[in-house]
């Protein structure tokens, strides 16, 4: 596949996992001898950047692209643009609606990943579950849908009914102290565990949508010095997160690949390019999954998982 | 005879500062009344405050006999009533035709004008190149510049011209000659006397003596925000009136009334 | 009558006509200068035909194509659209910071109109320009009458908007397989026009002509001139008998409604109905007004300005993307080239004064 | 030497002293609208223990605790310090963009400086603060030099900066524990003193003596003036003998000094070094500089009223949260409160005129 | 003798417009020279020039033999050439104190104006009280009052007194009576006798004859963007000069070698 170009879009350039994203996908395009061209958006959520990107890459005579889209029904025109036009398009991380708009998917299941989570915390509880004050940090207002997804998994693996599974907040149960938003960084993480624990001070489980966002509610609990009686779990398992796990920052945490979907997605497009052949979903499902681990140092009972060490040598895979 | 325009017990306070405190105002129809008085005595404050600039905090105001309550300029200004400011209120960035039409700009005959609503700019170039060539302002070389590229005199010169092209019941000018060369202020009185023959009373302010005892038919000596007296420019000399104005003589009490 | 002072006399002989120089020897580059000078808007269209002719040197065909020449013009149709209501609230000295979440809003009542409570699409994108235009109108109103600065006006509204607009649509998505079936025309503005290798879509057409409608309401009606006024000095502009707060109220009530167009428009660019659209708006639109040379102030410059203003992001975006800049990079060069544009603006402009 | 028109002797024997009047019944509602005419910071200042009022009673103890109203000064911090420099910048008529770019890229300069160079963490901070002050710099010779506009300079130079800043982090992220274990001094803001139940952290503390220091150059020394002049009107203030350039640029680097301390805080508040943060510090600074009652056209304002302008949006965000309103509700009605506010102001203002 | 202030060939066009057509200047030490012309002559455009407020297209100027270019009005401040512009130049949000002493505020004495650079402000009010009551401004009611609230003569008076208080080598008067009354006009004729009799000479531009021809030791006759001739106000009439300076009447050959 020398001198064929890819492109990789993802929804933002700024969130460690798309880094890492990209850092596998440069390292395999230049294994192969491809050029590979990469594109995000401003903002997560910010959809029309995602739009110019795939007329760019056509523009360009891309072979093939690599997409985390930010808005999974509305790309779907321009991905079709993109199929005509000849591209192979592989969405990675986030399948696409309906899943068979892309030629293939890599993707973690983020639902999936919220569960476990979930479970872990209830198991980690036991009866105390019953009990439990929680507070839910989750992206931004817009209610993304790995935002949704992560957050109503994380509820279903609890045992709480989720009203509307595709939106968050409208939950009854009230072991539920409260849903606020974090913008997915330490900031926003910080200022929304502190609005809850000001609502509810006795707050003793917090799901965050991604590693940063823990990091910040913690410092929160430090702040009034409850760091250690509150159970975080979290999403995403990059190295600093586990790391965090080991220190005790959080407890539990979903680990996804990125650097695997990268690297398969560009070996897709390279066989593309040269057979014109297109990647198998797992059998069973209608994407190939990259697969979800749990990693956590306390192992609770009917919960798979994986320890730290073991996490930190697979850390965004 | 009944004034025009009448004011009685305006009140304007700004913080600690008295502009206008309880002062009275007549203008009869067709004269020429001329404002005199110190900086800052409140003569601007006055003719803002019958004009609608500014919203007195005490007082009444009657045109024709008539209770008006001007809201803003366009009131008054729909009323006829013209007015020059001292600060000229002008757009700085618009051409002098522009600022000259502003607010009853004229548009093309026919359906250009009436269905696309399309200016006839250059009609009112030509009347705004012939207003201003009636005050001699010769060095406006070119009638498409900012106002705010003309030199003080030029500036004002527009302003007049528009007041004087427009006024249908009263014209107020404030220091319209202050920035004006000889000649332009010459021209201006001349026009000033051409809008009384029309029979448009006229008020206006001016520090120039002069000028204020050679058109105006009565004076209203303002002094500290209100009305000192009124004196007849033929009865009394131009010591007289600056002496009143500036606080260096009392006017006769008889005056005071006038 | 005559105590006219003596010495006034002397100026009656004086000579009638208007001052005239001689210019000088007046060289091509001086008349040139001279018409930078009265055409501001001249400024950006050289700027955007260098950059375009500089990509074109570097990329060739790629870039010099009718189909990535005609790419730009449909990348920038959603964000010259929103910037030309934005240039209007601009030369008011004013700022609309809500110019994203009406469009928005105003795509997502033309989408649920229509699939919630199964209007007519026709009726439903009445109801949605309607709904731009009412919040525009809120917008001008407490700009006007309350005399509230705009951009905490617009800033409020910006939220409680956004905020509105993702409550009623529950953050769904309505897909474009779903209205392309049963509601085509809320993609009219998608449909396009191939003159060769040349695409133009309804929405880019929309947006030319709508550049076109305004330059001329600017310039050459009294509303026009009105608007100008009021941002150069609104009380000189009230003194000298402009309606300002009508002409304000109208001024953020046709800004909504241009937004609530783009966002029609916009449902036409990404075929769906999307509540996440247009987060960038706000910024891309004054980008392109400043980058188009309207003063922040108000009261200057053209809408013509802001169109190019919209072109030369979209040129540089597109140019530095196919060679081949990485996301970060393109941003850091889009930095950069932002404010070169803006100096070489600059620059031409104090050489022709 | 004496043609002097005779009439004007008659102004000789006018009185000397300085015209006064009789105030009439001077009330306490008229004093106390004179002194909210000259100390206007004391408007934002009433909305704010207005708000506060409110919040109170209808939260009661939950809202009026000391920890509560503590907490939201530590919410507040880092806002309150970016908005301070975006304060010293808009009162000579610009806008920095560029804050919250440069508050994050110095904070990543001092943790990286540290852990990735071994540098002592005394001699990263201050490498950090020059950074934060010579990017002001770039702003500031960029408007004041080349003549470019704020708005254009500082857009330009936050794509950069923030590009940089992802470029030469490689969006790592220095965790907190690492941070306590090695550099403490990077935590330095996030110490705190505890009284009864009020916690102040350092960062709170360096932003109250912040305010006071600004308020105090602003308002005490030629300095503080010439700011004042330059955003009131510039061309005046040239005329008049201010160095408006040097003005200006120093202006501009301050805001960066101030930024880059503001990043040096965050570490306190976050714990770690991240990359991502600071990405609402813009809009989040211009709002409180706005509703404390700064204009955006320069010159006219005072920087208690931003500090105020901050706390009253941040007693709304907690205020609200704790009343029950959910993410997306208070987003909505933090809108409107903001709308509010400013019309309380605005009322508050015309009545004492 | 030597011209203390000396100007040849300026040329400065805006655009289209010629504000300034090869235009010659000389101040001679200790004198007062009027420059007087229509409106748009060019007047402002000429002191600007030469007091480093505008950067002439042509021409160069010299003072006290010296050539010297002015880049910016701060740098003919530095030289002690003090300048009262037409517009003002003062911050309207700004109080008359700070406006007075911009640039050149007043530190408190000892450690506060030292160490903390605190200002002096209630020394500054004090003379800048002083300053207009020299002026006669009694109407000036709060000496914190914003420029911008002032009426136009006090705002006027503001300026004149700032030049008057720190001129040192030559005072340049862009129409400074202009807006003022009677009373404030006299108080500024005498200032600039008083500061001549301090040696300071002076540039004064006007549009009232009596008070040019009061006060002038010889008058710059402008006409048209450059000067006409320079004559002596004890040997001609104003009616001479306005002719001169409308066109009505062409000066001998001689006078524009003057
Ligand atoms: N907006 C304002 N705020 C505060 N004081 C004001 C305001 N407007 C005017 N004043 C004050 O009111 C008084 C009267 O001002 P006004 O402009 O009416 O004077 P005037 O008689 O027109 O003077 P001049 O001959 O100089 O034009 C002055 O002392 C002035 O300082
Ligand atoms: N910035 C500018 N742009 C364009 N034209 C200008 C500019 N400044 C001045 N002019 C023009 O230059 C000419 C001379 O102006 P200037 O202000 O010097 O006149 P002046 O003699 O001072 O007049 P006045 O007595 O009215 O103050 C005028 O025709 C004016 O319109
Ligand atoms: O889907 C992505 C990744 O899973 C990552 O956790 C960041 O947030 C989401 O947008
Ligand atoms: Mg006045
Ligand atoms: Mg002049």
């Amino acid at each position: 596949a020398e001198g064929v170009t890819a492109c990789l879009i993802t929804k933002t350039d700024t969130n460690p996992f798309f880094v890492k994203m990209k850092e596998g996908a440069e390292a395999k395009a230049a294994e192969l001898g491809m050029t590979l061209k990469s594109f995000a958006g401003k903002i997560d959520g910010d959809h029309e950047t995602q739009v110019a990107a795939i007329e760019t890459c056509i523009a360009d005579g891309a072979k093939g692209i690599l997409l985390t889209a930010s808005d999974t029904s509305s790309i779907v025109p321009a991905v079709q643009q993109a199929r005509d036009a000849g591209l192979v398009v592989i969405a990675l991380d986030t399948p696409l609606e309906p899943i068979d708009a892309a030629d293939a998917t890599f993707a973690t299941d983020n639902f999936l990943a919220g569960e476990l989570i979930g479970k872990w915390a209830a198991a980690s509880l036991g009866d105390e579950a019953a009990n439990a004050k929680i507070a839910m940090l989750d992206l931004a207002v817009s209610q993304p849908t790995v935002g949704v997804l992560r957050d109503q998994g994380f509820l279903q693996g609890f045992g709480i009914d989720l009203g509307d599974p595709n939106k968050w907040g409208d939950e009854t149960d009230p072991r539920i102290v409260g849903n606020d938003i974090t913008a997915g960084n330490e900031e926003g993480g910080r200022r929304a565990m502190e609005n809850l624990l000001a609502k509810d001070p006795m707050i003793n489980v917090v799901y965050t949508i991604n590693e940063p966002a823990a990091a910040g509610a913690y410092e929160a609990l430090k702040a009034i010095g409850r760091e250690n009686d509150v159970l975080i779990v979290s999403v995403d398992g990059g190295c600093p997160g586990v790391q965090n796990i080991k220190d005790g920052v959080i407890g539990a945490t979903s680990q996804q690949y990125p650097l695997l979907m990268a690297s398969k997605g560009i070996e897709a497009i390279s066989a593309w390019a040269s057979t014109g052949a297109k990647p198998e979903p797992t059998p069973g499902k209608a994407f190939f999954d990259t697969g979800v681990a749990l990693v956590t140092d306390q192992p609770a009972e009917g919960v798979e998982s994986i320890d730290t060490n073991e996490g930190m040598n697979l850390c965004w895979g | 005879m009944e004034p025009i325009l009448k004011a009685r017990g305006l009140v304007k306070r700004y913080g600690r500062v008295t502009a206008l405190d309880h002062c009275d105002f007549d203008l009869m129809p067709g004269e020429i009344l001329a404002v005199i008085g110190d900086n800052g005595a409140g003569k601007s404050s006055l003719i803002k405050a019958i004009s609608g600039a500014v919203i007195p905090d005490e007082g009444e105001v009657w045109l024709e006999g008539r209770k008006v309550q001007f809201t803003s300029p366009i009131d008054a200004r729909e009323e006829g009533i013209e007015t020059v400011y001292q600060t000229l209120a002008m757009s700085p960035a618009l051409s002098i035709a522009d600022n000259m039409f502003m607010g009853r700009e004229l548009r093309k005959p026919g359906w250009r004008g009436n269905l696309l609503r399309q200016l006839d700019r250059a009609r009112m170039e030509e009347i705004a190149r012939e207003k201003l060539n009636e005050l001699g302002l010769m060095t406006i070389q070119n009638i498409n510049q900012a106002v705010e590229t003309l030199s003080g005199g030029q500036r004002q010169g527009v302003a007049v011209a528009r007041a004087a092209a427009f006024g249908s019941k009263v014209i107020i000018l404030d220091e319209p000659t202050a920035a004006l060369g000889v000649k332009e202020s010459r021209r201006v009185l001349e026009l000033i006397q051409d809008v009384k023959s029309r029979g448009i009373p006229i008020i206006l302010i001016s520090h120039n003596m002069p000028h204020v005892f050679e058109v105006a038919d009565r004076i209203h000596v303002h002094r500290l925000g209100k009305r000192l007296c009124v004196i007849d420019p033929k009865a009394h000399s131009m010591s007289d009136a600056v002496a009143y104005m500036t606080g260096a003589a009392e006017p006769a009490a008889e005056l005071a009334e006038a | 009558m005559s105590t006219q002072q003596s010495y006034e006399a002397a100026a009656a002989g004086s000579p009638q006509e208007t001052a005239e120089f001689d210019q000088g020897h007046q060289s091509f580059i001086q008349k040139f200068q001279h018409l930078l000078h009265v055409t501001p808007s001249l400024v950006p269209l050289i700027v955007l035909v260098l950059s375009v002719i500089v990509f074109g040197l570097l990329l060739g065909s790629k870039f010099f194509s009718p189909f990535a020449l005609t790419l730009i013009l449909q990348q920038v149709g959603i964000v010259g659209i929103v910037a030309c209501a934005q240039s209007l609230v601009i030369l008011t000295a004013g700022i609309d910071l809500s110019v994203g979440a009406i469009m928005v809003l105003s795509s997502v009542v033309m989408g649920q109109f229509t699939f919630r409570y199964g209007l007519p699409p026709e009726i439903a994108v009445v109801c949605g320009l309607i709904c731009g235009t009412f919040c525009g109108f809120i917008n001008g109103w407490l700009v006007a009458r309350m005399k509230l600065p705009p951009f905490i006006v617009t800033l409020g509204m910006w939220q409680i908007v956004l905020a509105t607009n993702f409550l009623y649509s529950a953050n769904e998505t309505i897909r474009s397989q779903t209205i392309a079936a049963e509601a085509p025309l809320l993609q009219l503005f998608g449909e396009k026009i191939k003159l060769g290798g040349a695409v133009f879509t309804y929405g880019v057409i929309f947006m030319v002509l709508l550049v076109i409608l305004l330059a001329y309401v600017l310039r050459h009606t009294a509303w026009g001139r009105h608007v100008y006024a009021v941002g150069d000095d609104p009380d000189a502009a009230e003194l000298s008998g402009v309606k300002v707060n009508r002409v304000l109220i109208s001024v953020y009530m046709l800004s909504g409604l241009i937004c609530a167009f783009a966002g029609w428009a916009m449902i036409g660019r990404i075929g769906s109905v999307s509540p996440t659209s247009g987060q960038l708006a706000n910024i891309e639109s004054i980008t392109a007004v400043v980058i188009g040379g309207i003063s922040l102030f108000g009261g200057r410059g053209s809408i013509l300005g802001t169109f190019f203003g919209a072109l030369i992001v979209g040129v540089f975006t597109l140019g530095l993307r196919l060679l081949g800049a990485d996301a970060q990079w393109t941003y850091l060069l889009i930095g950069l080239l932002i404010i070169a544009a803006v100096a070489v603006d600059q620059w031409i402009r104090k050489v022709s004064v």
